[in-house]
């Protein structure tokens, strides 16, 4: 018996739920308090813009809606680490990226409103938009990787999955492609704990969801998703690594969904309180304002200020999508195709006169 | 005896079906406590236990391949799709597997499974949350497509489709899960699954649909009576295999027809009825046939999802058509 | 100017484009050194390299997902399916995502993408490499659906189709791959991807079919002609969007249509046609329209498949019971 | 930094190319000489039906064929160390398993001479047939193992893949199914090297495909393929864990594909002729005859008895064949559902009279 391969995971956590540095090596980033505050104000954005959509939804305004609550390292962590020319694949939630990447608020409400012009939105132009089918974002991330590598562009491809969705063909697939074609690529499991309402633990009884990175033979860590100095500096690693040719790496970021899935969704069916209780304790954002008043970075006027422009801000978003004109019933055929065929071209004709008639 | 809607007859039938077959089992994402995003496993994760109704990993290739595994071994397994837009990771298996054991093997190992899916628009849902590609699965042969239309139909439909000896997808329109409520007595009475449902008898036209759009063609039926129109409608229900013998005979009568489904128009369930009305009713016929269907368009986002879904009004706009011809 | 087979008409147009677009790459299962398992790739490694002409790992949801990737970010990706029956893994990503993105982006992103697959019976092939599913594809809205029936037709569809815009599936009839051998001038002439051809002027029926089926259709159309009945031969060629104006014309002017298909009868494109029939031919008909087809039933290992495809004999049978109603 | 997971994939070996035990363990099977001695009749067996069957294809007497010339030992290993109620799925080539399990060499004929009944053979009832859908055999597998396991069977399920497969998700889904309902089962990748004609380094750069097993926490071993010994006692190893709850087993068994794909694939175009040379010299066969020849168990004379025996029966399988009377048209549709609905049997009528008058 001769031992021909041998895997670690690490776990990497730079800032406790308090608010303090731990272990010996300190991210560039934990020194950075003109950049932690900047992320500081977009996870505080996040979660202001979060609630004012629920309340949207629950009063008819907006339609179904997944919240990002407690997610805010984690995407914020991914956003800040990515470069504008390197492309994002999200899954439907990860609207703290693509604040940072210039998507608007307003557009998110949009496609949450049913709206496809959503898509069409202020982010990188090559940015992926959400994707609804689980898993299906990180073989087209693959694929985008492939075309950086192919041209030769120092870009990556940073795509998400969650726990359930690791579970499935597509993110193993992609996870062999990154390793087959060694992809400028990072992958990174947002484990919240639950698949609606199905526990991380009946995904698989595998100790870590990282280790399905290993299944390709890739550098495959777990990161405290709650620590945005973690989740930012793993991140950055593995995009340089990436963009140096060193291929792809997995990360499992360890965070907690506070909110129900969706807006549809009742977690109270399925999941203790105190759960939840104990998972507010170690949520994102408090540990970073810690942070920066233990480093006389912040105060409460300061603090004050930042929630009141989080709610103007999303206000005028607010409006901007309500004000938004409907899209016309033209629209569903105008984007089918580059060019209309002739039988779509009727049918078109038909749905036009019914609108105009009806 | 109970007064339920579509969904909770749903329920019924496949607690019924636990309680009296120990090889059922219901398996799929969400199925379990919570009860399916709809509810329709409500409370048998509770009743039966989760041996019985099992929560499984996210991975519909996976459910789709272990339903298959499971029935061929002997039991009776009752898998979910959680919504039918996510029914495609499971196409390799319905097709190359569910649909072929029986034949592959002359009999020696069979698939006798039921795939469920709520399907269909109209409750402003996310993305890829309303299709409706019921024709991509009743064009491949060896598996039954069943669509119910009503609580007391869904409740007969579902039991005989558990209990078939071979694969049955059953789509259930989700749009009218809740729409109205019917007596469904708990007698364990199936359904035939090779019948169209006559729901109500007329003598000019002939209506032909299922699912969901069963509520407008009704609605556009009870319309044209006002306007001294006798509309004939014809809930489908098993749209593989169609009974066509049903819907000859009511052209027979009608000389009329018009076709109305959700779904896109090319390469149908409409297409085949239609096509099937060209071979074997030419001469029944006084005008041409209509279809209403959904256009040959993505289903749109809801924001315009009732342009895309056929309406009272685009029913009887088909129907002044092809009631003018003389 | 050379004298090639279907086969080497594709793997002409394939070279031409890597030729002459940079953005151009062909990826799949064999096609690098191997040259695909029907040399549909030969010799492209070779020429234009590994990173061009890219063998991938076994897995088509991969390499489906991978090519919409590629395609968004502005390449466009040639992907082989090995075999039409292997294509279902990349159902997902066709449906959901080829067919989707430019809709779902307004415009934003798209997918100039193009999927070849042999596809088709009569090659004394093992199980799952025969299917002719072509009707499901035709179904989804969003996506193109080609099937060339000569060398000719293949290299100019075939560089239609990767110089699309959107996506297109490119079906390949492999039991014609070396029929017969037709000149083919390699000047880069692409062919339009929504016209049917006309392969045979006639003036009592008009047989209308595509793929593989064009041969025996043409071999039935010169046994009319022995016995006097003269057949215009269509080949769709575009199965979706199919050129329906071509096929009304013909069939305004002979009153008579077969419908001729390899694949399954069901919800199938030859179902289409036919239903178009019957809602804006029905005063053109006189005679019933009749489809010769598969069965519902699945393909038989290759002891039964010629039993299974439509036959010359099986045509003719067909037009004779058309052709008797007057 | 802390390290929450650790994994080795070890590499077994009993018997070396030349016939002799290395390392220092001794399985049961190297001291059992009825039980090697039958094993290698059947791995000669095969041998000799494989080359008939090939020259039956090379004379148009049989369809496309997939040849196992190499693998015997991971065939027979597994075969052997199976029970009768235990499931096995396989791919396509596996017909050493299945001789172990009843099937008859004239099934495996009639199924590549393109007749549906060679899967209706002679084997456990229970046995999946041929599966050409890459993988798709695995969570079939997954969902007898489940069958069994909800039942309180003591039965496993045992199932291959091969190197080329082990990228496709439904294999990964399969081990992710094992993981999370602990099924009692055992997946075997056979690495022989190539998937048609693309090596095994292009399908992952992970340095084992065993490793695919760690992604769901599984046991993950190598085995030298080539090596009865080690793949049967790794394989009963697995099977007495599986049965007695502990789960699923990943096994590697590394083993060369000494022939083309199948009869319709020409491995010159793109294997060079010294890899095959040098695979030869570690084939499966003469292995185990010399071990039985060094330890006094086999002559000269018993191997060419053998061979005798063996040619006659594969000449009576040809027979048995040969001899099957052609289906009929009807078998079409008489198994498609069990009971033939309206419009097929329409159609069924139509190719019967079709049949009579033509
Ligand atoms: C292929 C597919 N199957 C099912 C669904 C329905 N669905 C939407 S979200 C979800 C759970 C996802 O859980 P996870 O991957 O953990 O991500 P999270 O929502 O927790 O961020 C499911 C089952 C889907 N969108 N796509
Ligand atoms: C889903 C699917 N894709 C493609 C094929 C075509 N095909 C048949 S065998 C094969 C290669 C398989 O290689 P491997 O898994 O290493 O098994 P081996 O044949 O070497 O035993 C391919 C691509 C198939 N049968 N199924
Ligand atoms: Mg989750
Ligand atoms: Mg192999």
């Amino acid at each position: 018996m001769t031992t021909v391969a041998s895997f670690n995971v690490e776990y990497i956590q730079y800032l406790s739920p308090s608010g303090e540095l731990v272990g010996d090596e300190v991210p560039a980033i934990a020194k950075d308090y003109e950049q932690i505050k900047s992320l500081y104000e977009t996870m505080v954005l996040t979660r202001v813009f979060d609630a004012k959509a629920i309340s949207l939804q629950r009063t008819g305004k907006l339609g179904t809606y997944a919240s990002s609550l407690g997610h805010e390292a984690v995407h914020v962590g991914i956003g800040s680490a990515m470069k504008y020319e390197d492309v994002f694949a999200p899954m439907y939630r990860e609207y703290g990226v693509q604040f940072c990447r210039g998507v608007k608020m307003s557009e998110v409400l949009l496609y949450w409103g049913g709206d496809e012009r959503g898509s069409d939105f202020s982010g990188p132009p090559h940015d992926f938009p959400w994707c609804v089918p689980i898993a299906t974002q990180n073989t087209h991330a693959a694929g985008a990787a492939m075309a950086f590598k192919l041209r030769k562009e120092p870009r990556c491809a940073v795509t998400v999955i969650g726990d359930g969705g690791s579970s499935k063909g597509d993110f193993l697939e992609a996870i062999n492609a990154a390793s087959a074609f060694k992809l400028p690529m990072v992958m990174v499991i947002v484990n919240n704990g639950w698949a609606i309402s199905v526990p991380r633990a009946k995904q698989s009884s595998g100790e870590t969801l990282a280790q399905k990175g290993i299944a390709g033979g890739l550098p495959s860590i777990q990161v405290d998703g709650n620590d945005l100095f973690a989740v930012h500096n793993e991140i950055k690693k593995a995009l340089d690594r990436a963009r140096n040719g060193g291929g792809a790496t997995v990360i499992e970021a360890i965070t907690y969904r506070l909110s129900d899935h969706t807006t549809a969704d009742d977690a109270s069916r399925y999941r203790p309180d105190e759960e939840v209780e104990n998972a507010k304790k170690i949520e994102p954002i408090s540990r970073i304002r810690q942070y920066l008043m233990n480093n006389n970075q912040w105060s409460v006027q300061q603090e004050n200020q930042l929630k009141e422009q989080c709610a103007l801000k999303v206000e005028a978003a607010v409006k901007t999508y309500q004000n938004t004109p409907k899209p016309a019933v033209t629209d569903m055929f105008d984007y089918m195709f580059a060019e209309l065929p002739h039988d779509l071209a009727e049918q078109r004709k038909y749905a036009e006169e019914l609108e105009k008639n009806g | 005896m109970a007064n339920i809607t579509l969904v909770e007859a749903v329920s019924l039938a496949l607690a019924y079906e636990l309680e009296h077959d120990n090889d059922v089992v219901v398996l799929g994402e969400d199925v379990g406590i919570n009860g399916g995003v709809f509810r329709a496993t409500s409370g048998l994760a509770e009743k039966f236990g989760e041996e019985r109704v099992i929560d499984t990993p996210l991975a519909e290739a996976m459910i789709a391949g272990m339903t298959i595994g499971m029935a061929t071994q002997g039991m009776k397994p009752v898998a979910e799709a959680q919504f039918m837009g996510f029914i495609f990771p499971m196409v390799e298996h319905i097709v190359c597997h569910a649909a072929r054991f029986r034949n592959r093997t002359r009999g020696r190992l069979s698939c006798p499974l039921v795939i469920r899916a709520p399907f269909g628009g109209g409750i402003h849902a996310p993305e890829h949350h309303s299709e409706s590609v019921e024709a991509i699965f009743a064009h491949i042969p060896g598996i039954r497509v069943v669509i119910p239309s009503s609580p007391s139909r869904a409740y007969g439909l579902l039991l005989a489709a558990i209990r078939d000896p071979d694969p049955v997808l059953f789509l259930e329109p989700k749009r009218i899960y809740r729409l109205h409520k019917e007596e469904v007595i708990d007698d364990g009475e199936e359904l035939p699954l090779d019948m169209c449902f006559e729901l109500r008898e007329g003598t000019d036209i002939t209506l032909v649909t299922w699912g969901s759009m069963v509520k407008e063609t009704l609605e556009a039926a009870d319309k044209l009576a006002e306007r001294g129109i006798s509309a004939e409608v014809i809930d489908v229900a098993t749209v593989s295999p169609i009974d066509m013998d049903t819907i000859q005979e009511s052209v027979k009568k009608t000389g009329r027809c018009v076709i109305i489904q959700e779904a896109a128009k090319s390469c149908s369930v409409g297409s085949e009825i239609a096509a099937n009305l060209a071979e074997h009713g030419l001469y029944s016929l006084m005008a041409p046939v209509k279809r209403v269907t959904g256009y040959d368009t993505i289903m749109p986002l809801f924001k315009l999802e009732k342009k895309y879904m056929p309406s009272v009004e685009r029913i009887l706009k088909a129907v002044d058509e092809v009631m003018e011809v003389s």
